[in-house]
């Protein structure tokens, strides 16, 4: 097993397993449309709420995602080969998390324009929660992918992670959300969207390794 | 400097022995000075001028609060020790204080909001140390939940542990974030534990409690742990012979 | 292949829930020997295999791989051993070419598809591991031991759900790996019928 | 003595409902942590020495 073969392979069972990912995107587009018509559907309710709305919905779609990475791996034993493969196992877990991102991430991205005129998110602010997006969900996936590595070895562990891994989410969405009522009020939001980064660049030193140790405990 | 204190600590049954007369007179020591500073702020203590009586509330709410934090603080730096030097009484450390913490910031959740109402109006306000407390309160049911699900001990140790160490990592963050919401949100420029000159005897009280608290948890926490040592090390000689001979 | 490569295990105790696996075994492990390791159910069998391979850790004990101390960090020994253990890492959701270019990228097709014919597979190359039936998708999971050039063979149960075809099948591939210096530790209970094999009794 | 009569302490001025639900809240709250701690221990020594001495016993 080689870094590269492992990636190719990622890619490949992601790709058989398309039909997951839209349905998450789906999943992710109806908790959206619950706001406005759950809430209130006037421009005025909406437009600044948008970014709120399109990030808890960001976060459940994701939690979703990243709930069950490690799950089939797992059963199937391809977990407890990473560990004795004698590469790295958190570079391996960061490989795995990557193309995870990208597949979840990407079309979720391509869907905001769409979304940001049905609630009525005004272009500057549309621009910036994209942006609070690319930089705050590499995060949101570091952080979940330790609690699905937690909770691999209990059966119904979907719950359980939820519970671990939401109030970690907390300043990523504050932050976030912050940023585009910055942007919207005219104010500098270069600071959140900094902030962002560096809770995503934090997590990014800290989850793999966090992971692995998990990992590692949970296949024995 | 010499570790072997650090070494003797990551015995279970080191820590048994050492710790067994330990835990009756901490803990009656700060149920003692629990109760004097708490009937000296109840009774002696004089009103707020602004408050009223209600601002008695803060002789609970605070030293609770303080243990809440001071927990988690414990539990991620037991995560951080047990992560690194394998220590085994790390996870027993964590059994023990997780309820406790979670508790304690049960506790300063709902006195807090209490308070709330004689003083804000409103029984929930989002500030930000009300929504950290409550953060705090999810963080340790997340613990308590991962532990009770896992049955395989080794694995449970590294989870609570990394979960812990991981909650004290955010921890920082998740205030910072909270503090900023309720910056931009102008929330209630009313805030409760910057008294301006307290006298002493309003603080003084406060002080008893609070250490009477620590003295209480301190006192729990040793009766906890030693019941998780001798559920877990129950094979060893010691512990049957602890048992047998010896009465509750 | 290294040429004169050795497994020494001395005084391993393995912790498993309650109980004290191994008790102190010591073992010894040549270049060119097969190992089988014998006992009960719960008698520590795969544990013990799975604390060579890395995953468990042993409670005591010391673990040398060709003279090197891999106790603390088994990565030498890994670069240099298959570990099959029950479920063997077989995606269900890859094809069976894929499978085995996911875990041995380095060989050339023309090995893969020589390889693939010796194991009734070649038909399926581009069949799902899904579709496939459990013995077939024990033989993609051993179909690395053909297609790698690791040393050491850590295979647990590795008879398990194969026919009499596949049986005699792996055996020869046992046999013609320690003959060309290789070393393997399996549990079993099948008697190795063509392979000089050396028993190690767990109690 | 912030208080002059026992009436007027139980009323805590109009705040008596806040004041004393809130203490006997955390009464609570630190009751059944104590009792939770000591019904732990008393349950761990009991299992353990019952094992023993049906062990011991056989």
């Amino acid at each position: 097993m080689t870094y590269s073969s492992f990636l190719v392979s990622e890619f490949l069972v992601l790709w058989r397993r398309k039909q997951d990912v839209f349905n998450a995107l789906l999943f992710f587009v109806i908790v959206v449309v619950l706001f406005p018509i759950g809430i209130n559907s006037s421009p005025e309710f909406l437009a600044p709420a948008a970014a709120g709305i399109v990030w808890c919905a960001t976060v459940l779609a994701i939690l979703m995602a990243v709930e069950g990475m490690f799950k089939e791996d797992y059963h199937d034993g391809s977990l407890e080969q990473l560990v004795v493969s004698g590469l790295s196992l958190p570079l391996l877990i960061l490989l795995k998390i990557v193309a995870q991102w990208l597949t979840v991430v990407l079309p979720l991205l391509l869907m905001m324009p769409l979304l940001s005129e049905m609630l009525y998110l005004p272009s500057s602010g549309f621009w910036v929660l994209t942006m609070t997006l690319l930089v705050g969900t590499p995060s949101l996936f570091f952080i979940g992918v330790i609690g699905s590595a937690l909770t691999v070895s209990i059966k119904q562990g979907a719950m359980l992670v939820m519970l671990l891994i939401l109030p970690f989410y907390l300043p990523v969405i504050i932050f976030s959300t912050l940023a585009v009522k910055a942007s919207q009020a005219g104010l500098p939001y270069s600071g959140l969207l900094a902030m962002l980064l560096a809770i995503s660049l934090l997590s990014l030193v800290i989850s793999p390794f966090m992971t692995a140790i998990v990992v590692k405990a949970s296949v024995n | 400097m010499s570790w072997a204190w650090f070494h003797k600590l990551g015995s279970p049954k080191w820590f048994f022995s050492w710790s067994k007369p330990w835990a009756l007179p901490v803990f009656c020591f700060g149920c003692l000075s629990l109760l004097i500073g708490l009937v000296w702020g109840l009774v002696f203590a004089p009103a707020d001028y602004q408050q009223g009586n209600s601002f008695r509330i803060i002789y609970i709410h605070v030293p609770v609060a303080m243990l809440a934090q001071s927990c988690y603080l414990a539990l991620g730096v037991a995560g951080f020790v047990f992560l690194v030097w394998q220590m085994k009484m790390a996870p027993i450390f964590i059994k023990a204080m997780a309820p406790i913490g979670a508790v304690m910031a049960l506790i300063a959740l709902v006195s807090g909001a209490i308070w709330g109402k004689p003083t804000w109006g409103t029984w929930w306000v989002w500030d930000a140390r009300l929504t950290s407390v409550l953060v705090l309160f999810f963080l340790y049911m997340g613990i308590i939940a991962l532990q009770n699900s896992l049955d395989d001990q080794v694995l449970a140790n590294k989870a609570a542990a990394v979960i812990s160490v991981v909650g004290l990592i955010n921890l920082p963050v998740i205030k910072y974030s909270v503090v900023l919401l309720e910056t931009l949100h102008q929330g209630p420029t009313f805030t409760l534990t910057k008294k301006p000159d307290m006298p002493p005897e309003m603080w003084l009280p406060l002080l008893f409690a609070v250490i009477g608290l620590y003295c209480f948890v301190a006192g729990l926490l040793i009766w906890r742990m030693q019941s998780e040592i001798l559920k877990r090390e129950y094979r060893s000689s010691w512990v049957k012979q602890e048992v047998t001979e010896h009465g509750l | 292949m290294q040429s004169s490569a050795s497994l020494t295990i001395s005084d391993l105790w393995i912790e498993r829930g309650e109980r004290d696996l191994c008790k102190g075994l010591s073992l010894s492990i040549q270049s060119g020997e097969v190992v089988r390791i014998l006992g009960e159910n719960g008698a520590g069998k795969s544990s013990l295999l799975k604390v060579i391979a890395g995953i468990l850790s042993p409670l005591e004990g010391q673990i040398l791989y060709s003279g090197e101390d891999v106790t603390l960090d088994r990565s030498l020994l890994q670069h240099d051993a298959i570990y099959l253990g029950h479920s063997a890492g077989v995606k269900s959701l890859l094809t069976v070419a894929e499978n085995l270019h996911w875990y041995c990228p380095d060989a050339p097709s023309s090995v893969l598809y020589s390889v693939l014919t010796q194991l009734d597979l070649v038909d399926q190359v581009d069949v799902l591991v899904k579709a496939l039936s459990v013995g077939q998708a024990r033989r993609v999971a051993l179909a690395r031991l053909w297609l790698s050039k690791k040393t050491l063979w850590l295979l647990d149960e590795p008879f398990v759900s194969l026919d009499a075809r596949g049986v005699a099948l792996l055996e020869g591939r046992i046999q013609q790996h320690v003959l060309s210096g290789g070393l393997v530790v399996l549990s079993t209970h099948q008697e190795l019928l063509s392979i000089a094999s050396r028993d190690v009794a767990l109690l | 003595m912030a208080f002059n009569s026992l009436s007027e302490f139980l009323m805590m001025g109009t705040h008596a409902v806040y004041v004393w639900s809130a203490y006997g809240f955390s009464a609570l709250g630190l009751t059944w942590l104590v009792w939770n701690t000591l019904a732990t221990r008393r349950k761990t020594r009991d299992t353990l020495r019952k094992r023993f001495l049906r062990n011991r016993t056989r």
